[in-house]
């Protein structure tokens, strides 16, 4: 038996509901036999009756019925069909979500769920990666799963968290990643995670990028090279610890994101670690991130648009040459 | 109050319209007396901040507070000093929060009419318009879905708020899920200087209602008496299973939109019209009139209420203001969980 | 077109209800034939990305695009094949788009439904449903401000996009900026997967028209002369002078949401209800029982569109994509500001 | 005669309505004799009838007109009455004013003005600087004037350029910065500004910061501290050159925003100088931003939420001590 990354988030949601009766699921197109765009809902509702509520095309309205059902004492996980429409939902999200518990001293535990990333033929409003505007506001706890087993335990615990939670699910890994079980166990929210140790330089990435990161670590350990990669897991709060550990063990850093580039993910993990570990950098840090237009459509643009193995590669080779 | 009230009413010879006509009209009174008071302070300096009144709309909000009972969620907005008075707020609270006493409800971080009242059930507002119809929407889902009975939610809105979309997707998920819902408009004819006419252009506000699958219900918002019935009426039709309910009160906003607006824009023709009446005198005249009260009594009541409103604002001033070296600059409530960016 | 459909229709014993009834007929053929080659290319994968077709709504979509003048904006959304065909852009726009040649009027950066053609005054749609109408409302202001005459613009929304707050926000500027504006919603009782009674709680969506202060018709979208008549009636009352014009049409999505849903979610009895039926067949039937065609024309016109879709879809086969290392990576017409990142 | 910083707002939008007949004025009570909530466009309505709109409190409308108008050839702006509202704009300002042009090869030209940053008693939801959530899509050019001359003519500028504009400006300098005339020449848009020369240490700071940074600045020249004060002006495109060549004489930067921590100007500053510049710093780079939660109401927590004198006066003593 083997869990995809999309089973692990369709099992998490059904152990919640099965476990805790303050969960309810609030999305397009959840419910009945349906189970959701990508079916992360699928057989919810007939296993959980008026628990898994089909709404309106209301973004906004969405995530505000759940501010309101969560200062109720309800978790509510809340589906957006794609990250990308939640920029309809910002408002309550960042000035609603956000700012409730500064400024009422009133936990405002939602968790919304964001389909994101980039995969083919998705195009400009089908595959971004919001996770830098949600960490840039005050208020919220961010996290982009990148394996199976943080996929399931990461949305219980975003559940759990007292505060509101943007869970970033990332469609690539929807079906391309694959575990033999659900986990027993998990690292606390808030730690990073060392995916594979090494010595000549640390990449740090989040979400699917963590695994172009593996597959250029894995090929280039044949010449030698052993890059040690981390995955950030949630990206706010952000590890800068472990990070800065990895960084005094390699002394070489290379960020690389999906997110774009003016204050993505790689900024705030660079500013972070030269402004904190300036003396731990034996050469200048460098990062990777999506190129700075939409996300285009055709699949020849779009590989390019994305950091993929080849360019972290180069980049990794440019950073040992220095 | 309904003690007062009530007594009042009977030793009369008439019976005042509504058994709680008398009541609502001593929280108009307090809005009326508490506003000016916090106008002066606001010309004196000793405001923080900007002070938003309901100075009009004091029989509208009144009526939108006195029909609430406990488990009821009410989101009060911008003009409704007299529905929260009336909902269970205490004066103290507002003085807190308009002289930045660091005990008051927001603790300095929000302030003036962003307070809520949660043990009066109360919510904080955020500025953005319409966004708090669907909180309160999400209230009554949770409270159906713990089995709680007998509730209801009600919330206000401008004329120019409705024209948001969040009022739009809020006010259509109220009747999507079929919970218990009132929401209360109020076209006062301004938003901050906009006339109806670039807000708007349907023939009137309360058409909405049928667009949604609501009951409407148009009132002239400075007669207490219709305000009492209507929006009363509309709180029981949906705390006894009827659909949500759209009340449209007809006013005038007798104030600036804040109390640095001189309203200057506002035409003298149109403060002629019969809904540009001050509700305030036009109602106490109207109690005196049929002898529902007597001068002394009044006089009784001013003197109370002056009382209490000086109470709640020297209190607020004798308190210290929030310090930003000892603050405690977590957003979120799981310490744990604190993101240190780092400098 | 036009001339076969007159010439045909005069040479017939009776005349069709509708001048251009034949003409309509025409486009709606040519969208069947077409997305079913459609669908056929992305079943055997020859597609990149999705495929939204517009089966069972051709006779809307095409009143919406038959009307519009040179001059005129025209905003398609997902089911408007037909609609963009018949305003005027050119088949080879839609495989070269749906196939990915670099070629196409979106060169590879967006797709499918997306793309738009500025020559045929069809603006580019982004996915976030309702944000078109106000971009519509914008043009008409501006054609306005620099003084032409006789423009309307029209666009199209799903019952399920009405419940945006930007839809809501767009049609009311459209009635306070008293554009010449047409909103033809259909009602296709499916939003994806969503049924009407999770989407909306009105008796019925035209009730949305008064509430703006729109003219509101509704229309059986599967009435080919009941739909030119009405929003061709709608265009004509906004092109002189009318307010804003709202059109609902009622009728069933025949397809899934995209190519890649069975719709199995639609219940057998909803398929046997009278706005349920296929408006292409029905139209059909009705032509030959009538005599506005013969069967030899209509032979004749399969041939020719078929011939037309062949050479549409062979043409863009034959061109290739993009190419990332080639690509003017500037999200920015201003080459000078753009801004670099560096890595 | 003097001018000040809201008086150079509102004569470039005057001289921009009597120039260019494409221009119009589309906002909350811009209108009429009342002119605007911070007056910017007082007098301007009877002025230019019929080119100075009120709208209702749409404000996904209202830029989504704008669109639609900029793409008929003329040129909008669109004031929000404070920038915390453009949430609600935010998906036409990203969505589709940002992707218009990569997408259709249609230019865009609408300018977005955001009455921006904190004032005394404003709270959370009317003292907010966005630009950098704005600067991290794609399509965007962000503007942050800092003085009465870069308010006149960066205005006017916005207007020519044919690509989307987000105006910041802050609502703390609108009386407070006075000049004793309007200029007659400017900085090409893209370029930073060295506001003051120095040699032991390079502040890069934008909009009110600015003044902030330069009031330490002439405040520790007595003590024979020279500090380099440089403006963004743009935060998007940034002037990564100008802010290196500064690096490059001093040997030591502190990057001082009012946005939020995570993401923010700061982090993309830093970012850029250590990746491109590592070898020129001499200590590890600083930052000082805003605190990470809502903006208080209140003036107490107001003025230590932001970066003040005090502040970063401490934070230049802490760099040179290194
Ligand atoms: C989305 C949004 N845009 C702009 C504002 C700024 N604003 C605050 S009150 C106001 C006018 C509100 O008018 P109305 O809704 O009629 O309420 P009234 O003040 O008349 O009671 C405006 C424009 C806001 N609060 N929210
Ligand atoms: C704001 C927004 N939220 C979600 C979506 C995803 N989505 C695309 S089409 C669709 C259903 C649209 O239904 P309807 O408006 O009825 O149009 P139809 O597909 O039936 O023609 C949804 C939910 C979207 N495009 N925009
Ligand atoms: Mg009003
Ligand atoms: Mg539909």
């Amino acid at each position: 038996m083997s869990v995809t990354y999309l089973e692990a988030i369709r099992e998490a949601q059904a152990h919640l509901l099965r476990e805790d009766d303050r969960v309810y699921l609030y999305g397009q197109d959840i419910a009945g036999k349906f189970g959701g765009a990508f079916k992360a809902t699928k057989g919810l509702a007939e296993k959980f009756p008026g628990r898994v509520l089909n709404t309106p095309i209301s973004e906004d309205a969405m995530v505000g019925t759940a501010i309101g059902a969560a200062m109720e004492g309800m978790r509510p996980i809340v589906e957006m069909q794609f990250a990308d429409f939640s920029s309809i939902a910002l408002n309550q999200i960042l000035n609603n979500a956000g700012t409730q518990f500064w400024r009422t001293n009133q936990p405002c535990p939602i968790t919304v769920r964001l389909p994101s990333g980039g995969t083919k033929g998705s195009g400009p409003f089908h595959s971004q990666s919001m996770e830098a505007i949600y960490s840039h506001y005050p208020g919220l706890v961010v996290m982009t799963p990148a394996t199976v087993e943080d996929a399931y335990t990461m949305l219980i615990d975003a559940v759990a968290i007292d505060d509101p939670v943007i869970y970033c699910e990332h469609k690539y890994l929807y079906y391309h990643l694959k575990a033999d079980a659900l986990p027993k166990e998990a690292l606390p929210i808030g730690k990073a995670r060392i995916v594979r140790p090494g010595r000549d330089l640390t990449i740090v990435s989040n979400s699917a990028m963590v695994h172009e990161a593996l597959a250029v670590a894995n090929q280039m350990s044949g010449e030698g090279v052993e890059i040690e990669v981390v995955d950030l897991r949630t990206v706010k709060p952000l590890d800068t610890d472990t990070v800065l550990a990895s960084v005094a063990r390699t002394g070489r850093l290379l960020c690389v994101g999906e997110t774009f580039p003016w204050g993505g993910v790689t900024a705030e993990v660079i500013a972070r670690v030269t402004t904190e570990g300036f003396h731990l950098l034996d050469a200048a840090p460098a990062r990777l991130n999506a190129k700075d237009t939409p996300i285009p459509y055709h699949p020849n643009l779009w590989e390019t648009h994305r950091p993929n193995a080849k360019s972290i590669t180069a980049k990794v080779r440019q950073i040992l040459a220095e | 109050m309904l003690q007062t009230a009530e007594r009042d009413a009977t030793t009369k010879s008439k019976v005042p319209p509504h058994e709680r006509y008398l009541e609502a009209f001593r929280w108009m009174l307090q809005t009326r007396i508490f506003e000016e008071k916090l106008t002066a302070l606001y010309r004196g300096g000793q405001i923080i901040g900007g002070v938003y009144v309901g100075r009009g709309q004091e029989a509208v909000s009144t009526a939108c507070g006195l029909f609430l009972q406990k488990g009821d969620i009410f989101g009060p907005l911008i003009r409704d000093q007299a529905g929260r008075a009336a909902g269970g707020e205490p004066l103290v609270n507002v003085t807190r929060t308009y002289l930045g006493s660091r005990q008051g409800p927001m603790r300095g971080r929000d302030g003036n009419i962003h307070r809520g009242c949660a043990e009066a059930g109360q919510l904080a507002m955020i500025s953005h318009l319409g966004s708090l119809i669907s909180v309160v929407v999400g209230k009554l889902m949770a409270k159906r879905m713990k089995g709680e009975k007998d509730f209801i939610g009600l919330t206000t809105i401008g004329e120019g708020g409705m024209q948001t979309g969040a009022t739009h997707e809020g006010m259509n998920i109220a009747a999507v899920e079929k919970v218990p819902f009132v929401l209360v408009a109020s076209n006062n004819h301004f938003a901050y200087s906009t006339p109806n006419d670039r807000q708007f252009a349907c023939a009137q506000l309360v058409d909405r209602a049928k667009a949604y699958g609501y009951e409407g219900h148009a009132v002239d918002g400075t007669n207490l008496e219709a305000c009492l019935n209507v929006i009363g009426g509309a709180v029981d039709r949906a705390r006894n299973g009827g659909p949500p309910q759209l009340v449209v009160a007809s006013l005038l906003r007798l104030a600036g939109h804040g109390e640095h607006d001189d309203a200057s824009y506002v035409p003298a023709e149109m403060k002629q019209e019969p809904w540009a009446q001050d509700c305030v005198p036009a109602t106490e005249k109207l109690i005196l009139a049929n002898g529902w009260l007597d001068d002394a009594t009044l006089m009784q009541w001013r003197a109370e209420i002056s009382a209490e409103v000086e109470k709640a604002v020297e209190t607020a001033q004798r308190e210290a203001g929030p310090v930003g070296s000892e603050e405690d600059w977590s957003a979120i409530a799981t310490r744990r969980l604190l993101d240190e960016p780092g400098e």
